[in-house]
């Protein structure tokens, strides 16, 4: 009854904390688990992934589910 | 087909060499090889860089580094592929990301060495966070490549 | 910028590797590196192939590899350049070129590699013979990459 | 008062030798040096080179110049 939700790099920074476990109840959407867990919105730019895949914030998310936030990548080289 | 996250610091020529000599069976097989290295500069956009932090999502790289590498293969005739990318703390002149692509023609290796590299940018799940003499600071995406 | 005609078989990563060490000025300024290899494969054309001499017009090759490579270095910011090419007796899954590029960021190294790799072929004077159980044959240019 | 004349590879096979020296007397273009070594006509796709240089057949040669006959190149990788 419970979902993962897991935060990198300066999101991480900005929420002061790299992972919550919250209760499944009355989730539906990756944008509810976001609304569950901070006092902020959703940066714009930030990037959703629901059980390591990248989706929107509309997508609808279950009990078990892993849920990340994240801004945009910078791996690989110049 | 060989993807790696590594944190210690790599040789690709090394890594290559030896990824080659692993696999028998592309002996005489293939006629092209095209590589690809992205190596921590000493500076970046004006600043002097000390350190680089290369935060990740551990198994969703992986995930979409595989993924990315099969794309490839299924767009082009390629025979091989290998893919290293380091995580933790980097220093100037350490390989961050090595992308090797063997195949029997050149125009394919060219062509989906590139698309690795261009897509492993824009999709991996890595952060970097770069330490110079202002502190640190995050890495934003730039538009050119 | 080095230029190499080789007689003896060489392995391009430690050719790489020893370059990218003899230039301790490049250490951290550097962002990119982009390598093609090319191979001799033991078919080609449907026929098996043991041995291929590749004949030159040696001071002419030099020349018009160091302008192929000066041409690149004019087009695109690159750094340093290093091409190996072999001549005479080779077999099978011997290396028979090399090209390396070293530039702060990929894009240049991408062009300006594939730029030397598809001149070399068209404006360096060598000649490929190669020996397959059906006897000795010139090898005659293709169309495609 | 003498011009070096090279040959490579099928062309070199074809006319059974890789080097004549002639005299530069009556002699002023690669066409001229062709048509006073070999006995056949410069096959079309034969490429000509003036001092290493990639010339046409009517290119001036003059004394002391070696001019190159040899088909199309073959080097690089597939």
């Amino acid at each position: 009854m419970s979902i993962t939700v897991r935060f990198f790099a300066s999101l991480r920074e900005r929420l002061g904390r790299d992972q919550d476990i919250i209760d499944s109840e009355g989730i539906r959407s990756a944008a509810d688990v976001w609304n569950r867990v901070a006092q902020i919105p959703l940066p714009g730019n930030a990037l959703v992934a629901v059980n390591m895949e990248y989706a929107r914030p509309d997508q609808p998310v279950r009990d078990g589910d892993e849920v990340a936030f994240f801004p945009s990548v910078t791996g690989g080289a110049q | 087909m060989k993807i790696r996250l590594m944190e210690q610091a790599f040789d690709p020529w090394q890594e290559i060499s030896l990824h080659q000599s692993e696999q028998p069976a592309l002996a005489g097989k293939f006629g092209a090889t095209a590589v690809f290295v992205g190596t921590l500069r000493d500076f970046n956009q004006g600043n002097e860089v000390r350190k680089m932090t290369l935060e990740h999502y551990a198994p969703m790289t992986q995930k979409h580094l595989e993924r990315v590498a099969e794309e490839a293969s299924a767009r082009w005739p390629i025979a091989d592929v290998l893919v290293i990318h380091r995580y933790g703390e980097l220093c100037p002149n350490d390989p961050i990301v090595c992308v090797a692509v063997w195949a029997a023609h050149r125009d394919a290796t060219f062509m989906a060495c590139r698309y690795i590299i261009d897509e492993l940018k824009t999709r991996a799940p890595f952060w970097k966070q770069e330490l110079t003499a202002q502190g640190r600071r995050w890495v934003v995406p730039e538009k050119t490549g």
